[in-house]
């Protein structure tokens, strides 16, 4: 790719980018949020059209002017966003994104299995999309480019997703398949997988070449520091606290499934105090969302019992329940923790209304605006102003702000779900910080996630959730990863007692 | 091919052009129908837009076509921000008719001050409750409101039938579909003699002022506007949607039914079979067209009455066929439509495939 | 002399069949008749609602000195307008209330429907004919009630079987209610509605069909057997002559056979030659006077004497009937 | 209730939810693919009038549906434009539609008002039509009404078998998705409203060739919005557009055919019995949300617009 440029209204997200790759490699394409790594990725595939540049497939120059195009030179793509229809089963997503080239149609689900069969990717081909975890999604995404007879391909965050076992697995994978003599374009913004996985690795900054590599010579933080350049600290120390007293308290926590996309929760007990950080770590799609849902009150189904602050919130809609003092970083920014539509100062209002931002039901225009603008300067949230829609946001930025803006309200208990997910090393710093800070203001922060360095990196207490059910918590620093992956897998220690 | 490509804001500057564009449009469109048809293009023109408002009269019956039409749009328009797609102001307005003739026929022979409010206050309730059960059906039956309220829409038109050729009948009517005629007690009162307009003037300014506070400045509101673009958020924010179904379907019923109060209970004097030529359909397409804003719906819906008022003067003046009036809406809606575009968009409409054909540079 | 403007009002567009068709035909032929003399405006479709009183308004204003108003809904709108310009004359079709400036017309079309009633009555084989009423009004109900004594007549056990569709215009549903009276044995098809699919209706299924408005026999050559005609024709010519000679005044009209005001459309041939006679001899019959569809013994459905025997319905218990007479079937709300 | 009577309430029942039948199953397909259409009567106008011009000059009463469902597909054209290429609103866009073609359709037909034509013949078959109850309704209708039952099919099967029906249903789903994955998104989307506005206007055929064979202004008398309300009511599913346009032309003959019963129940409140039983029905159905929504396309009426 030569001279790639791809200019949006208000910026220019590949500026005169040029990229090569040999048969058979495994090129790590790095940098920030927003950088323009997408974006190049999907020009390459067809999606985008580029302002100006140039391509030469295997020696000879060549247009990519559809995804079409794309497949029928062999490159496959996983976006960084499941491009999944949802409502469709497995081989209905597979034999539509083929188009054409299909193939055979008639057996396509006896060389689905096949396939996933031979890369270790299982899947049921009649299964709906919709009823899949999160990593089955994933296999879904890869088996259908590698249906196809692939020569380049190109995985956009596909790991951001996964559980340490299905990245392990994933890894194997794709060295197979370079082995096979197919070269991978990878994204993504764990720097350690880029430098177990990658022969090569492009940096991007603000749409520009501005350094490659070999991850193998280098290590995550070298390459961190070629990616968000000398002015932004890129580790900060772990401290360790202890909590001062139960501020969330969960009691026999469960609930029925009422659809087949449901996890039951079975009967969770644990509680988080002030000044503590509890991480709870577990594979997608085992409860996580459905804990989320009791513990934020969008969900009242359940049964026994919430308490927070003493007192029992069973019966408590969401919006009482903030005003115990409860805030909620949903692992949904846009469409969930942000109305895509409605500009910041709107989203900052979403949540922060008891603010001081509403007056005997109206609206304070001028307080919501000195609020946004002050999340937008404290939380260093990239954007051209407070007028800007959420959904013009980058990931980073945007999950900045809606920390931010749950930070903001002083919130006594602060419940977030997946808080650095997709989101660049400077931002993850800039999150953890804020988090560690709130802690140390007193607040109670439950951390559900599925990044375990991150748990063992921010949380003062350990556990984990498997099939709907959550293990005795630990202090961190007495949880073996062994042993949490284990809980994980739903071998909970016996005889252990909660702390 | 024509591209679309999305702004990074909304520009205000279309948001005020695009639709002097659309007139403009219109009025070429005009042009050459007119031509076509074999009218003076010109004199037509001034006849459909112009002259309808010549004078005084003419403006106070612009007002008095628009004000039905106007109630109902404020009110779906709380609904449409809500997303919640009531296509039944047509049959909340019909019952909020027949309630005010009910009560009003309490008063024929009273001149009790209490008579005006109580049978506007009777047909706001009616609209209300018409459209409370939909949100009743809606929030514990879980039925889908576009269907219930197309549905309900005909239903009310038949209960009106049956009021007035039954229980409302006029009984000194020669069995004639009509009620009694309304004491003046209970009628609205003319605001300007020599008119037609009514105290619904007054009614419609008050919506205007009442939901554009509603829309622009209360948290209600507010979250009125994220159950609409995102349930999901919503609820992560603790608005109870059930209660914001309600409270846009409330607002809008009693809208609706005020705009059957101020139509029996003013230009009609009665409750007849006809108290609607379609008022709440229409109300949909100026909601929209008034981008949901009740400033812009002020203004379609002023817009909309013209049209219909030019109609009825092109027939009179220059023996235009009905049908005109028809093509003549539709083409400026669709205008509208397309013009209003340019707010979100900018349109490309080049034809740049050749970027790959240039050499490539041999970075490989 | 400056032309006469005459203004028409028409509830629904003019169209080629129909009450308002009946109506336009008027107009041209008051446009032929007098040439010069007057200038004719129509506006159509106009909603009875609140838009009516403007509409009268805006043909009053622009200079119109005679306006007719044909629809019901029309009545209290033409009486207001009527007062602010009390040097127009306005006509309003079917209604009872008048005023200086104001007359009323309207045709007897039971006298037209009693005719058909016994056509009908001797070409129905079942013994059931199907009546399509729009809406319960006098109107409506003195034609099914003629309609059925003139059936009578020729066979006094012959029922009518009514079926409302409560819309004066929507010819699927029209279609609909025909073919639901044919499937329930009815073998003589007619209607108070404003759409010839009745005729289509029976026309398909082969049985007769009564036509109303005007002659819709192109819609049904073989089921038509007549129809209930309205004729404005002469009535307008009327008054537009006095009009332009000064000599209008507010009157009350209600004539029927013997002012030419209702007709029958021809007879046709399948209806034996007898038939054609005694209906011509009736026809005569009715416009001398001699004959009177309403006459006694008359009973309403449930066997109530509702007039004795040998007395003549005056119009004031015409005008606001709202029975049935025996032999309808259906019930009718009060 | 005899056995004839009630064969002939079936048949009639097939006959008033044929065009009902035809609009939604061309709205189903529209909406299907993401774009919701409220253009319906304004289609079947045109679809009625071209239909009828076309038969009244030529006699060919094949020519005359051909030139109904061209009439009704050229409408949805010009609806697509708006608000599939400019990205109107399309709700918005859907009435404009309606406005604009019951307007132009009155204004096209005015000199073809009242004129009449031969109607489509009944295809009797044989001594089936004689089976009691459902004979007629099944074995002695028009060709349209056969032709409605092959459209039924092939759109079950469409929408089951194909990737044909696999992309509408996906662009209905999630368009970004699709344009990423490389499908035509507009494309699709175009002719599944051309595909929804040719049955329409097919139906605007049935009414002026077949049902009632003349042109009058405005004949649908609202019949489009009763079949926009059965999409909702079969929430997106094949089989019950069917239930719910016999349904509904059932409880619209039995509103007829009960007035004769004797039941001192006024006409107009009998005349809502379609209605009210739909929405009853409706309220049977909607017990399980998750089979209700399992079907809706999840972007119905979001403008949508390529990324570039
Ligand atoms: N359709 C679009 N319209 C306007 N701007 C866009 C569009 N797509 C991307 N951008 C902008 O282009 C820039 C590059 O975006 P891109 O998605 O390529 O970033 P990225 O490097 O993939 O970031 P991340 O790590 O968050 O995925 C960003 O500033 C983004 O806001
Ligand atoms: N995640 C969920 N999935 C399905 N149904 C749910 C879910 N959460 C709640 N419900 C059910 O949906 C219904 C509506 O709940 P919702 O939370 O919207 O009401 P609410 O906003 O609290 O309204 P109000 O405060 O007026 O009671 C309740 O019966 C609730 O039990
Ligand atoms: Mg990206
Ligand atoms: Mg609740």
């Amino acid at each position: 790719m030569t001279h790639i440029s791809k200019r949006y209204p208000g910026c220019i997200a590949n500026d005169r980018i040029s990229l090569a790759i040999d048969d058979g490699e495994i090129h790590a394409l790095l940098g920030e949020n927003g950088a323009g790594k997408s974006t190049l990725m999907k020009i390459l595939y067809g999606v985008t059209k580029p302002d100006e540049g140039a391509l030469t497939w295997n020696g000879t120059p060549t247009r990519i002017d559809s995804p079409a195009d794309a497949r029928a030179l062999g490159i496959g793509m996983v976006f960084q966003h499941f491009s999944l229809f949802e409502t469709l089963t497995v081989r209905e997503n597979i034999e539509l994104a083929l188009g054409d080239q299909v193939g055979d149609s008639a057996n396509l689900a006896q060389r689905i299995v096949d396939t996933s069969a031979r890369y270790g990717l299982p899947l049921d081909p009649e299964q709906r999309v919709a009823t899949l975890s999160t990593g089955e999604k994933q296999r879904v995404e890869i088996v259908r480019c590698l249906l196809l007879d692939i020569q380049l391909l190109i995985l956009d965050e596909p790991t951001s997703v996964l559980t340490p076992q299905e990245v392990e697995r994933l890894f194997e994978t794709l060295r197979l398949l370079s082995q096979e003599g197919c070269s991978i374009l990878f994204i993504s913004h764990k720097l350690h997988e880029v430098v177990s996985l990658c022969d090569k690795a492009t940096i991007l900054r603000h749409g520009q070449v501005t350094g490659q590599c070999r991850p193998q010579e280098e290590t995550a933080e070298s390459i961190a520091r070629m990616m968000v350049g000398d002015d932004i600290p890129i580790s900060n120390d772990t401290q360790r606290a202890t909590g001062t007293g139960v501020f969330l308290d969960i009691r026999r926590l469960s609930t029925k499934a009422v659809s087949t996309f449901e996890v039951a929760l079975k009967n969770i007990n644990f509680n988080v105090q002030c000044g503590e950080i509890v991480g709870i770590a577990g594979v997608a799609g085992n409860g996580q969302e459905e804990l989320l849902r009791a513990l934020s009150g969008e969900d009242t189904r359940s049964t026994q019992q919430l308490w927070i602050d003493g007192h029992c919130v069973d019966a408590l809609s969401p919006l009482q329940r903030r005003r115990l003092g409860l805030a909620f970083v949903p692992e949904d920014r846009l469409g969930r923790g942000a109305v895509p539509e409605m500009d910041l100062n709107q989203n900052t209002l979403l949540t922060s209304f008891d603010s001081g931002l509403v007056r005997r039901g109206f609206l304070r225009p001028g307080a919501i605006r000195a609020l946004t603008e002050r999340i937008i300067a404290k939380y260093k949230v990239k954007t051209p102003s407070a007028d800007a829609s959420a959904a013009s946001l980058s990931g980073g930025n945007l999950q900045k702000f809606i920390i931010g803006r749950e930070v903001e309200q002083q919130p006594k208990l602060l419940i977030m779900a997946h808080p650095t997910w997709g989101v660049d090393i400077g931002a993850q710093v800039a999150i953890h910080n804020t988090i560690f800070a709130l802690r140390n203001q007193g607040c109670a922060v439950l951390v559900v996630s599925e990044d375990l360095d991150e748990l063992y990196k921010i949380c003062d207490r350990l556990g984990a959730i498997c099939d709907g059910a959550v293990s005795p918590l630990r202090l961190t620093d007495q949880m073996p990863l062994a042993q949490l992956g284990r809980a994980m897998a739903g071998d909970f220690d016996a005889n252990e007692e909660a702390a | 091919m024509i591209r679309l490509e999305t702004r990074p804001a909304t520009s205000k500057f279309w948001t005020y052009v695009s639709p002097l564009m659309a007139v403009l449009l219109t009025l070429l469109s005009g042009y050459g129908l007119f031509a076509a048809l074999g009218q003076a293009p010109l004199p037509a023109l001034h006849t459909f837009f112009i002259l309808p408002l010549a004078d005084w009269y003419g403006v106070s019956e612009l007002f008095v076509k628009a004000i039905p039409i106007l109630l109902c749009a404020y009110g779906l328009a709380l609904c449409y921000r809500a997303s919640v797609w009531n296509i039944g102001a047509e049959g909340q307005l019909l019952m909020g008719g027949v309630t005010t003739t009910v009560m009003a026929l309490q008063f024929t022979q009273s001149d009790s001050a209490w008579a005006m409010p109580l049978t506007v206050l009777a047909g706001i309730a009616g609209g209300a409750a018409w459209a409370g059960l939909v949100a009743f059906m809606k929030i514990k039956l879980n039925t889908n409101e576009t269907l219930t309220t197309i549905m309900m829409n005909y239903i009310a038109l038949n209960l009106l039938l049956w009021a007035v050729y039954g229980p409302l009948k006029d009984p000194d009517g020669y069995n004639f579909p009509e009620s009694a005629l309304f004491g003046d007690s209970t009628l609205l009162p003319i605001l300007f003699d020599g008119t037609r307009l009514h105290l619904g003037l007054a009614f419609a300014l008050l919506a205007l002022v009442a939901t554009w506070v509603l829309v622009s400045k209360s948290f209600i509101g507010f979250q009125i506007q994220v159950i609409g673009h995102d349930p999901a958020a919503a609820r992560m924010a603790g608005f109870s949607k059930n209660k914001l179904v309600l409270t846009v379907l409330l607002i809008c019923g009693g809208l609706s039914g005020l705009a059957g109060a101020v139509e029996v209970a003013g230009p009609i004097g009665q409750l007849v079979p006809h108290i609607s030529p379609g008022y709440g359909y229409s109300a949909i397409i100026v909601a929209f067209l008034g981008r949901l804003h009740p400033v812009g719906i002020t203004l379609a819906g002023l817009l909309m009455a013209l049209i219909y008022i030019g109609g009825e003067m092109a027939q009179i003046t220059i023996g235009l066929p009905n049908a005109i009036t028809g093509v003549f809406q539709g083409l400026i809606l669709f205008y509208l439509l397309s013009c209003d575009v340019l707010i979100r968009y900018r349109i490309r409409t080049d034809f740049n495939f050749a970027w790959f054909a240039k050499p490539a540079q041999g970075e490989r | 002399a400056e032309p006469l403007k005459i203004g028409f009002v028409y509830v629904s567009p003019t169209g080629e069949a129909g009450w308002t068709y009946s109506h336009d035909e008027g107009r041209m032929f008051v446009e032929a008749t007098f040439g010069d003399q007057v200038e004719t405006t129509y506006v159509e479709n106009v909603p009875e609602g609140a838009d009516a009183e403007r509409v009268l308004m805006q043909l009053a204003k622009s200079g119109h000195e005679l306006i007719f108003t044909t629809s019901f809904g029309y009545m209290n709108a033409t009486l207001k307008v009527a007062k602010k310009f009390p040097n127009v004359k306005f006509e309003h079709a079917s209604g009872y209330k008048r005023a200086d400036n104001v007359a009323t017309y309207f045709d007897r079309i039971y006298e037209a429907r009693y005719l058909s009633g016994v056509v009908a009555g001797n070409m129905s084989k079942s013994g059931v004919i199907g009546y399509i009423g729009a809406f319960p009004i006098p109107e409506v109900i003195r034609g099914i009630n003629a309609f059925t004594l003139g059936a009578q007549s020729v066979n006094p056990d012959i029922s009518v079987q009514v079926v409302w569709v409560n819309t004066w215009f929507d010819p699927a549903k029209e279609r609909e209610a025909a073919d639901s009276l044919i499937n329930q044995k009815a073998d003589v098809i007619t209607f108070h509605t404003d759409s010839p699919a009745a005729v289509q209706a029976a026309e398909s299924a082969g049985v007769y069909a009564v036509g109303y408005h005007s002659d819709m026999s192109s819609y049904g050559p073989t089921a038509h057997l007549t129809a209930a005609v309205h004729n404005w024709n002469d009535y307008y010519v009327g008054r537009v002559q006095a009009a332009l000679d000064g000599t209008w005044s507010s009157t009350d009209t209600w004539k029927g056979i013997a002012a030419n005001m209702t007709t029958m459309a021809p007879i046709n041939k399948a209806v034996p030659a007898d038939v054609v006679t005694k209906v011509e001899m009736l026809t005569k019959q009715i416009a001398a006077g001699t004959l009177h569809p309403f006459t006694g013994p008359i009973n309403n459905q449930a066997g109530v004497e509702v007039l004795a025997d040998g007395q003549v319905m005056d119009d004031g218990a015409l005008l606001g009937m709202n029975y049935y007479v025996a032999g309808v079937e259906g019930t009718l709300e009060q | 209730m005899d056995i004839e009577l009630l064969t002939n309430i079936f048949y009639l029942t097939v006959r008033t939810g044929t065009p009902l039948l035809l609009v939604a199953l061309g709205e189903l397909v529209c909406e299907k693919s993401g774009v919701l259409n409220l253009g319906q009567e304004g289609m079947m106008l045109m679809g009625a009038v071209i239909g009828f011009i076309t038969t009244f000059y030529t006699g060919n009463l094949l020519l005359g549906f051909t030139m109904a469902a061209l009439a009704g597909a050229l409408m949805a054209l010009l609806f697509g434009f708006v608000a599939i290429t400019l990205n109107a609103n399309q709700v918005a866009s859907g009435l404009a539609l309606t406005i604009f073609g019951t307007g132009l359709s009155a204004f096209i037909g005015s000199s073809f008002e009242g004129k009449t034509i031969d109607a489509l013949p009944t295809i009797h078959i044989g001594l089936l039509e004689s089976i009691p109850l459902i004979g007629r309704a099944l074995f002695a209708q028009d060709a349209i009404v056969y032709f409605s039952w092959v459209l039924f099919f092939a759109i079950y099967l469409f929408f089951r078998r194909g990737r044909a029906g696999l992309s509408v249903r996906a662009v209905g789903e999630n368009p970004t998705v699709g344009s990423n994955l490389g499908l035509r998104v507009l494309k699709i989307r175009y002719s599944s409203v051309m595909f929804g506005g040719a049955l329409s206007g097919l139906a605007g055929g049935y009414l002026s060739l077949a049902y009632t064979p003349l042109w009058t202004e405005n004949m649908t008398a609202g019949r489009g919005w009763i079949a926009l309300a059965l999409v909702v009511f079969a929430s997106w599913r094949v089989g019950r557009i069917m239930l719910g346009a016999y349904l509904f032309g059932f409880a619209s003959i039995m509103h007829l055919i009960a007035q004769g019963f004797g039941l001192s129940i006024s006409s107009n409140l009998l005349a809502t019995l379609p209605y009210v039983a739909t929405i009853v029905v409706l309220v049977f159905l909607s017990k399980n949300i998750e089979r209700l929504k399992q079907f809706e396309p999840m972007a119905l009426g979001k403008p949508w617009h390529k990324p570039h």
